[in-house]
């Protein structure tokens, strides 16, 4: 229990992404939580990447970790910026008034 | 190590905590600031474990631009919190169900791990020893040099990124005056003054 | 004479004049007569052309002839292979013969989208004839399965009423069977590893695998037959084809699947096939017990003769799975004659439809009196429908019922009793139609046949009682070739039982 | 100092990348009004690319230490990339103008995507595999949501980007634990490791890992069940964009389905197959399902595609080289007919503006008898109908799935397609069967017409020459599995 | 040449009346039609002089017809005595009729067509007679089958002739189902359908089994009683004799050619001339006799009550064709063959007759609106009573010799079926003559019953008819005598030659010379007291009959409903068939097989379609929820399955 090992940053990586998967289905109030879930998400893979990379003693995984961390602010951007143009032509951003193709 | 303990659960136990709150406070404002404090207790994660340069690069990315993005953006579009949707609760046990699964078995990966054997000779660049070289120089031999593709290719997302968002979000609007100073400069008097000649007593 | 590639000349001079269709321009009705005399040109010289396989063929042969054999696709060793056997060439010709009386069937008829129209029948043409030319599986199935395409449109553009119901069910009930036997194909591929027909022919196939294969092949043919009870798409497709949609339909496309069992699941399959029949006796003689009685109440002339086909088909496939000389000719026998009386029956009733548009039988009555040529047309192909002696009809059905005998007595007395019932419902749909009183108002005004009707129905009339009278020619084609198929039979079987002895 | 001939391999990336870079620049000097010129040499610098792509080609080459590799196979694929992408540009000038977003970002950003492309089909390393993706995946969000004014447009955008990211998410979780549990992200070396294994179960993390991994790539090939954003994106995106979606990312993304299964985790077939065969069945059932109510045609599309994704990934449930070559030959089929159809959708148009219903093509074949005949060519070739191209993709799958013993996945789909060809017959019954509707505008871009005309000799002529194809996907199907 | 040309001209006479019918004109048609006839008429006499009295048989063989591995057949003409014999009677009565109808049918609108007809059948008839094989022997079979549902069918506007026509062709039908399974064992037995080798190749088979529905049976009884439930439908015996009544809506002249004297005989023929098999199927041979004896009987019976004129003469022949199964039935197949060739001459003669009167009754037929014209049409008169009198077998009249033959032979056959058979001829025979007489009173004498108009128009036929009825009537009263001894007398022997083959343990005919006096005369007695009774009840106490009627109403309203044969048959056939077609088409095919099949599997994907299209809900959460199911799922999986 007080030895700290790869199991529990896996295990704390393994809470944080169920908390953002969570938090992707179970939200309908707004979509920028949504977002944050899946930063969320990340999080937890970094986690996951550089326990596993000072666990092997290899240091691709730091790279990895700091690629997903890049290639997340982008993403951020990115869905930020979508979120902008919707809510410019629905005036809300409310999870479930976003169904409008359906069937 | 009980220190290293205390911090772990320290840590550990306040970035879930946050990260749930992420997802469940009502006001997404506060949501992106438990989303900070989610970020900073991982960062320390990172530390404890000796991933410094990581962990400087999460505060500094995530916290500095990212979340801050975030607030911008949740500020900016001004949602009214008044019309909070209930139904929350509606698909919480199915849903709850199948997450618990999924996290249960993710749990049981983390625990009962076995790592393969012979990694130690697929290791692509083993890590050297604390002592002879920081972390962050040890990445930075390798970042610019064999992972210079990746590097590059991370580069063109930030692009896209970039462009992408301004594709989306830049629109010139028509009315706005804008300063152009070059033009002001270059302004002469004929083009800004027009004379006209008018007949005495013709009216204009 | 070997070098000239006749049999890809039959097949894709129809495509041929398909284009030449395809770019006609100008107005309508230009366009609309172009296309008719374009058509009907280039079926008469397809058919003038394939009478080529006619006198060329070696009669005494059982091997491919006219073969043609280019590479196609290299790596997997598929070759464009095209030649006929005793089995396959007289379809060829009924394809051939066929096509042009359906043109001219729908001179008047088809009054709208001719242009399509005529491009839709001269593709099904070159697809009818090199399904049957085919001597490679995959260039086959090609063959095979395109036919929906225009068959679809068909039905569906030019069609009645419920034209779409009828085009879909037409299409997917057969695409079901297809699909399965395409699998079944790939299978016996990748066993062979070939799918050169004439090779097949001569390859041993596992016996545990022959059952699997057999049923799948089974779905295909059986549904194109069509078999009790998946025939239930023909009615429907019939009735709601335009009347040369349905000479083709009855004159060709169900002698597809009998053609199938014939050259696949037979030859490639024995051991399955033979342990089959009895499930294939069974089905046919309910077709022929079940579809005679359902004939009998039908109120639409369509839908009645369509039910007869099912019928006359049931013969057929009892006939190939005798798996004996005579019950083999007599289907293939049978399946001409029927190619050619169905057609004609069904060309008796677009006569008539387009007269009075309607194909119910209530509707009409007495038009012998105002159609004397019509009624002794109608009546010919109407006796030669219930087999009578003399027409095409009675030397297929009787040998099948000779082939049959032999193998079981059961199955041929159920069989028999069609005789009776066909003859019930054909005759009885003649009192109705052509005898009687001519009361309706409508019939008081109508024309018997013109000079292009007759011109249509004598060639028919002529074969119907050439095929009944004077058989021989055609059985002379068939025989050898049989006699080849049933010899393989016999040996297969052999081989496997003393297979199975030795196992033991 | 990297010398230049270490480079060659990567030089069509490096050139289609300069290229994107250049094109963004003379744009942002020169404006939206040179659009249309940019967009051509955006089709030419593709083509540029096809060309150094071609001339460089020699047998397997890899670079970047490993991370990065050519062969025959990436080769095939990049092809179809290429005309993927410059056919999805083209499409694109006129409609873009007449809807009022002929803006120069549009073609860049298409490149954006299919320099991305090119990485994942290059990739031979989870996180090359990763880059590549996200560089797709950004600009076509981007381009999903590119019609900004219009509330479909971003809506589509915007599902597509959530559940994009979370599948990210997935693979990502998937790649963090097969890292963790093998100790590398190299494709050659995850290889010898599950060679090294000789047929033991590797570790349940692995497999699970590879589980999430799957899952990642089966959202962007749009398999069941991690496709629900199919038929919205399609619905919503502009035409040209989603006829983009529907080929080209589909094409990379079952490129990197194979490079990453048949390759490194080739040796673990046994726990792979399921999985693979289950969603095969799922996309099959519910592609031929689900699009059967449908009355848009762009989401009828939609349902199509996932459908054919299912075909395809039998190829893949296969396992074999065969298999592969079943998927090659699909692919380019598939690209050909979709591209077709949406060429045939970009065509409808009435008094200038775009019309999706299904109804809206009724008795078309009266109207417009030659947009009609090609249509149905599509439709019929779609729906595997011989003697059209769909029908040899369909053949090759089925024989590799039959050579695999795989009989009831193969039966399953024998029998979807034909519940699928229910729908494809149902538009032809639209267009043939029933009386005109209002007419279409009769003002097809030229480009369009070129596209359409030379998609629909493809698809028909496919029959007489299937060698070309078949003998290209062969060699590049043993170069996959081979090395 | 003029074998070929006895059985072929018919053919083209038929074909140029056919199908130059319009441009001929009526008169064209008639003239080469009769003028076919006749030439046909004189080569067949010739031919009869030729085969049986100069005794060279011969066989003309024309082409292969058709070979299908053994199983080889040819178009082939067979002479013998028995085809002589045949041929005479089919082309002497059709030419008569021919002739008959030039008269008969002249108000007609399509005559070319009615003469085409006719010639057609007689050369059905013609090859029917003439057949080598099996084969062609059905083929002329159903040939005649064809032509007479042709004729009966004439006036087609006329519901009631085209219900006998169906009727008469399905009847025939089941018949010939019976036929076509015994052509089929023939030649699974034989390996041939040719009458040579088939009789051959009998007396080796003799003993031979046949597996037929799961039954191992003795081979030549089941092929024997197969063909003989052909001969049964094709000579309305009794079980398939429904549509001979019925087809008295032909026109008289058909009723006569077809239908008295020629294709209804085809039956006897057959069983005549497949003799050498049925000889070795004793069983069958028994069947035969016991039908033919009950045929007798019933019909007779039948006939007792009708009041259609050309009914009652048509029971008559179904009795009669009776009498002549039951003498093949006892191998006394000469007798058969003489009794159907003296009353091919009688019956023609009374129908042709009894069309006379309908002629001059302006069409009617019913016998009660009939009555007391024998005044006015003296020659109709007499020719109806020379037909009768042959009928009852009166003494000198050709049916007294055949008849007696008939009678004598069944009571010589000295077995259980044979005196069954004498009993049911005697009443049989005693019922003819009551019936025909009945007839003749009704008809000719008494109160004249029917309205003025018509019997203003009574007048007698012109000589294109009654010419035919004397020549008929030459043969009615001298044929028998002529004939007595070539058929069955001494020179029988060396008359039939070959074509007949009875075993010698067969004795019936010969014994029949020999019986005792009172079977000898009986049946003039019997005929005799059917006169008396007949005159008593007709023109002594015209009131008795509607008496006896009325007392016994059960029985009278049973024998006038023929037995209620048609009703069971409606009731047991007819009726189920379309209830069950119905079913089949609406329950079977809709419900059931559409129902489960297409349709049904169409409705279960639309529904499921539906459902599955309200699973994209639109909601992105839903979308996020089913890729977590499906990962959650696809992990699970794998745990649970290598777990």
């Amino acid at each position: 229990m007080l030895e700290i090992g790869l199991p529990h940053y896996l295990s704390v990586a393994a809470i944080l992404f169920s908390v953002g998967i969570f938090g992707i289905f179970l939200n309908r109030k707004n979509v920028i939580i949504i977002l944050m879930s899946i930063e969320l998400i990340l999080l937890a893979v970094n986690i996951n990447l550089v326990a596993f990379s000072v666990h092997l003693q290899d240091l691709t995984g730091q790279i990895f970790a700091m690629l997903v961390l890049t290639v997340a602010a982008a993403e951020a951007a990115i869905g930020l910026a979508i979120i902008v143009v919707y809510f410019r032509n629905r005036g809300t951003i409310a999870v479930e008034d976003i169904n409008l193709m359906k069937g | 190590m009980i220190i290293q303990a205390i911090s772990f659960y320290l840590f550990g136990f306040v970035a879930v905590a946050a990260a749930v709150m992420v997802i469940s406070a009502r006001n997404p404002v506060h949501s992106v600031l438990f989303l900070i404090l989610t970020f900073f207790n991982a960062a320390g994660l990172f530390v404890l474990i000796g991933a410094e340069f990581i962990a400087m690069i999460l505060v500094v990315v995530y916290v500095g631009a990212v979340a801050v993005l975030f607030l911008f953006v949740v500020m900016m579009l001004d949602i009214s919190f008044a019309e909070m949707r209930q139904g929350f609760l509606q698909y919480l046990p199915i849903g709850g169900l199948v997450g618990i699964v999924l996290l249960a078995e993710l749990l049981m990966i983390g625990s009962s791990w076995i790592i393969a054997p012979a990694t130690e000779d697929l290791r692509s660049f083993p890590a050297p020893p604390i002592e002879q070289i920081t972390n962050t120089h040890a990445i930075g031999m390798i970042l610019y040099t064999d992972y210079i593709y990746l590097f590059q290719g991370a580069g063109m997302v930030l692009l896209v990124a970039m462009v992408g968002a301004i594709v989306l979000t830049l629109r010139a609007r028509p009315g706005v005056r804008k300063q152009k100073i070059s033009e002001q400069i270059n302004r002469h008097p004929e083009d800004a003054i027009e004379i006209k000649k008018i007949q005495p007593g013709s009216g204009i | 004479m070997s070098d000239f590639p006749i049999l890809s000349i039959v097949t894709f001079l129809p495509l041929v004049g398909a284009l030449a269709i395809l770019i006609i321009r100008g107005d309508e009705e230009v366009v609309t007569r172009n296309a008719k005399a374009t058509a009907l040109w280039t079926t008469l010289i397809t058919f003038c052309l394939s009478l080529m396989l006619w006198t060329g063929f070696d009669r005494t042969s059982a091997a491919f002839q006219f073969v043609e054999k280019h590479s196609w696709i290299e790596s997997f060793g598929i070759n464009y292979h095209m030649g006929v056997d005793g089995i396959s060439v007289l379809f060829v010709l009924l394809s051939t013969f066929l096509t042009p009386i359906c043109v001219l069937a729908s001179w008047d008829a088809i009054k709208v989208r001719v242009k399509e129209y005529m491009i839709a029948f001269l593709i099904l043409e070159t697809l009818m004839v090199g399904m049957f030319c085919a001597l490679d599986f995959v260039l086959f199935y090609i063959f095979f399965e395109g036919v929906l395409i225009p068959m679809f449109l068909i039905i569906g553009v030019w069609g009645g009423r419920r034209r779409v119901y009828a085009a879909f069910k037409f299409f997917l009930y057969t695409l079901t069977g297809s699909v399965l036997m395409l699998l079944a194909i790939l299978a016996i591929y990748l066993q062979a590893e070939t799918s050169d027909i004439p090779s097949l022919l001569n390859f041993v196939l596992p016996a545990n695998i022959q059952n699997w294969l057999w049923l799948a092949f089974f779905a295909s043919f059986a549904v194109k037959v069509p078999m009790w009870p998946v025939h239930t798409w023909l009615p429907d497709a019939h009735v709601e084809a335009p009347t040369a949609g349905s000479v083709i339909l009855a004159g060709v496309l169900l002698k597809m699947g009998a053609y199938g069992f014939l050259r696949f699941s037979v030859p490639m399959l024995p051991i399955a096939s033979e342990f089959f029949t009895p499930l294939i006796f069974s089905l046919s003689i309910i077709a022929v017990i079940y579809t005679s009685l359902v004939a009998l109440v039908q109120l639409d002339m369509k839908k009645l003769i369509a039910y007869s086909s099912v019928a006359h088909m049931g013969f057929v496939t009892l006939g190939i799975f005798s798996l004996n000389q005579q019950g083999v000719s007599g289907a293939i026998y049978q399946m001409l004659s029927h190619g050619i009386v169905s057609a004609a029956l069904f060309l008796c009733v677009g006569v008539i439809y387009d007269r009075i548009h309607t194909r119910e039988i209530a509707r009409y009555g007495g038009l012998a009196e105002r159609m004397p040529v019509y009624a002794v047309f109608f009546m010919v192909f109407m006796l030669a429908s219930v087999g009578l002696p003399g027409t095409g009809g009675f030397i297929g059905e009787i040998l099948v019922l000779v082939g049959l005998f032999q193998v079981s007595t059961w199955a041929a007395t159920l069989a028999a009793t069609g005789l009776v019932l066909g003859a019930a419902y054909m005759l009885w749909l003649y009192r109705r139609v052509i005898f009687g009183n001519l009361t309706k108002g409508d019939l008081k005004a109508i024309k018997d046949m013109s000079y292009r009707e007759v011109a249509v129905f004598t060639p028919l009339l002529v074969l119907t009682i050439w095929m009944g009278v004077y058989p021989m020619p055609f059985l002379e084609i068939i025989e050898v070739s049989v006699a080849n198929l049933v010899e393989q039979h016999k040996t297969a079987m052999l081989a496997a039982k003393t297979i199975t002895l030795a196992g033991q | 100092m990297l010398s230049m001939s270490l480079l060659l391999p990567a030089l069509p990336e490096i050139v289609l990348a300069c290229s994107c870079m250049a094109l963004l620049m003379v744009g942002v000097f020169r404006g939206n009004n040179v659009t249309r010129s940019l967009s051509w040499v955006a089709v030419f610098s593709l083509l540029l690319v096809g060309f150094i792509l071609s001339s460089i080609q020699t047998g397997r080459m890899t670079a970047f230490g490993g991370q990065f590799v050519v062969d025959d196979f990436a080769h095939f694929m990049k092809w179809l990339v290429i005309i993927g992408a410059s056919l999805a540009i083209i499409m694109s000038i006129n409609f873009n103008e007449q809807e009022g977003i002929a803006r120069f970002e549009y073609p860049v950003l298409i490149l954006f995507a299919a320099l991305g492309m090119f990485m994942m089909v290059s990739a031979n390393d989870l996180i090359s595999l990763y880059i590549g993706l996200e560089l797709q995946s950004l600009a076509l969000y981007v381009v999903a949501a590119f019609r900004r004014d219009s509330l479909k447009s971003s809506e589509a955008g915007l599902k597509y980007f959530v559940l994009g990211a979370l599948s990210s998410g997935m693979l990502l979780y998937g790649c963090s634990l097969i890292y963790g549990f093998s100790g590398t992200t190299s494709f050659e070396g995850l290889a010898t490791l599950f060679k090294g294994l000789g047929g033991a179960e590797p570790g349940v993390g692995l497999v699970v890992g590879l589980v999430f991994l799957i899952a990642g790539l089966a959202f962007k090939v749009s398999a069941v069940p991690f496709h629900m954003w199919t038929p919205d994106v399609y619905e919503g995106a502009p035409t040209p964009v989603t006829a983009f979606f529907a080929v080209a990312p589909k094409v990379a993304a079952i490129a990197l389905f194979m490079r990453v299964l048949m390759g490194p985790f080739g040796s673990l077939i046994a726990e792979w197959q399921q999985v693979i065969v289950l969603i095969s069945i799922a996309s099959m059932v519910l592609g031929a399902l689900a699009a059967i109510r449908q009355d848009n045609i762009k989401r009828l599309l939609a349902y199509s595609s996932i459908g054919h994704v299912g075909y395809a990934l039998i190829g893949l449930a296969a396992g074999t080289e065969a298999g592969v070559r079943g998927i090659l030959v699909y692919m380019t089929i598939y690209l050909a007919m979709n591209v077709g159809t949406f060429c045939c959708v970009l065509a409808m148009r009435r008094t200038g503006r775009m019309v999706e219903g299904i109804t809206d093509l009724a008795g078309l074949a009266r109207n417009q008898p030659m947009l009609a005949l090609a249509m149905a060519i599509f439709m019929f070739s779609m729906a595997g109908i011989p003697p059209l191209a769909g029908f040899f993709g369909k053949l090759y799958i089925f024989l590799a799935a039959v050579e695999a013993g795989l009989y009831t996945l193969a039966i399953i789909g024998v029998l979807a397609s034909v519940v699928g060809a229910y729908y494809y017959l149902r538009i032809i019954k639209i267009m043939y069967f029933e009386d005109p509707a209002e007419i279409f505008d009769r003002t097809i871009p030229r480009e369009v017409k070129i596209i359409l005309v030379g998609t629909a000799l493809f698809v028909t002529f496919f029959i007489i020459r299937p060698g070309v194809v078949v003998e290209g996907a062969a060699s590049a199907a043993r170069m996959l599995l081979t090395g | 040449m003029i074998y070929i040309l006895a059985i072929f001209l018919p053919l083209c006479g038929s074909i140029i009346a056919g199908l130059f019918g319009r441009w001929l004109k009526d008169k064209g048609a008639q003239i080469v039609t009769c003028a076919a006839m006749l030439l046909s008429a004189v080569f067949s006499l010739f031919i009869l002089n030729e085969v049986s009295l100069k005794h060279e048989p011969q066989t003309i063989q024309l082409f292969s017809w058709f070979v299908s591995g053994a199983f080889d057949v040819n178009w082939a003409l067979r002479f013998d005595t028995l085809t002589a014999v045949m041929l005479v009677v089919v082309t002497v009565v059709s030419c008569a009729v021919h002739f008959y109808s030039i008269g008969y049918m002249h108000h007609d609108p399509s005559v070319p067509r009615f003469f085409s007809y006719l010639s057609l059948f007689t050369f059905f008839m013609l090859m029917l007679v003439t057949s080598n094989n099996f084969l062609q022997l059905f083929f002329g079979w159903e040939g005649v089958g064809l032509a007479s549902y042709l004729l009966i069918g004439f006036w087609y506007k006329k519901p009631s002739a085209n219900a006998a026509a169906i009727k008469a062709f399905l009847v025939n039908r089941v018949g010939d189902f019976g036929f076509a399974l015994g052509i089929l064992g023939v030649f699974l037995l034989y390996g041939s359908v040719d009458f040579d080798t088939v009789f051959k190749a009998t007396p080796g088979k003799a003993a031979a089994t046949m597996e037929f529905l799961g039954g191992q049976f003795h081979a030549l009884t089941v092929l024997c009683l197969l063909l003989f439930i052909g001969a049964m439908g094709k000579s309305a015996q009794l079980g398939l004799h429904t549509w001979l009544p019925d087809a008295m809506e032909g026109p008289t002249p058909v009723s006569a050619l077809i239908h008295a004297a020629t294709m209804v005989t085809a039956g006897v023929f057959m069983v005549a001339r497949l003799s050498p098999m049925f000889e070795f199927a004793p069983f069958a041979l028994n069947v035969v006799c016991v039908v033919g004896a009950s045929t007798a009987f019933f019909a007779a019976t039948v006939g007792l009550c009708q009041n259609d004129i050309k009914r009652v003469i048509a029971y008559s022949t179904c009795s009669q064709l009776g009498y002549m199964f039951f003498a093949c039935g006892v191998s006394a197949y000469a007798a058969g063959i003489f009794h159907l060739f003296t009353h091919a001459f009688f019956k023609a003669l009374l129908f042709l007759g009894a069309g006379s009167v309908i002629h001059a009754m302006s069409s009617e037929q019913d016998m009660r609106k009939m009555g007391g014209i024998w005044r006015l049409i003296p020659l109709t008169y007499t020719m109806m009573w020379i037909g009768s009198l042959a009928l009852a077998g009166l003494p000198f009249f050709a049916g007294f010799y055949s008849k007696d033959m008939v009678l004598e032979s069944a009571f010589a056959a000295n077995s259980g079926v044979g005196t069954y058979a004498f009993w049911m001829g005697m009443a049989a025979a005693i019922m003819t003559a009551f019936y025909s007489w009945r007839l003749l009173f009704m008809t000719f004498h008494g109160v004249p019953r029917a309205d003025e108009k018509t019997m203003a128009h009574v007048h007698e036929s012109p000589k294109v008819m009654t010419v035919p009825l004397v020549v008929l009537a030459l043969g009615a009263i001298f044929s028998g005598y002529i004939g007595y001894d070539l058929f069955v007398g001494n020179s029988m022997q060396l008359f039939w030659g070959q074509a007949i083959f009875v075993l010698p343990t067969n004795t019936a005919i010969i014994d029949a010379h020999h019986v005792s006096l009172w079977v000898k005369v009986a049946p003039v007695i019997v005929g005799i007291v059917g006169i008396a009774l007949a005159y008593y009840m007709y023109i002594i106490r015209t009131d008795l009959p509607a008496k006896v009627a009325t007392r016994f109403g059960k029985l009278y309203l049973f024998l006038y409903n023929k037995w209620y044969f048609d009703e069971l048959y409606d009731r047991l056939f007819v009726r189920p068939a379309k209830f069950i077609g119905e079913g089949l088409w609406k329950e079977g095919d809709g419900t059931m097989i559409d129902g489960l099949g297409p349709d049904g599997i169409a409705a279960v994907i639309r529904n499921l379609a539906g459902r599955v299209s309200r699973v994209q809900s639109g909601y992105v959460y839903h979308y996020a929820f089913a890729m977590l199911i499906g990962v959650a799922g696809l992990v699970t999986l794998y745990l649970y399955t290598h777990g």
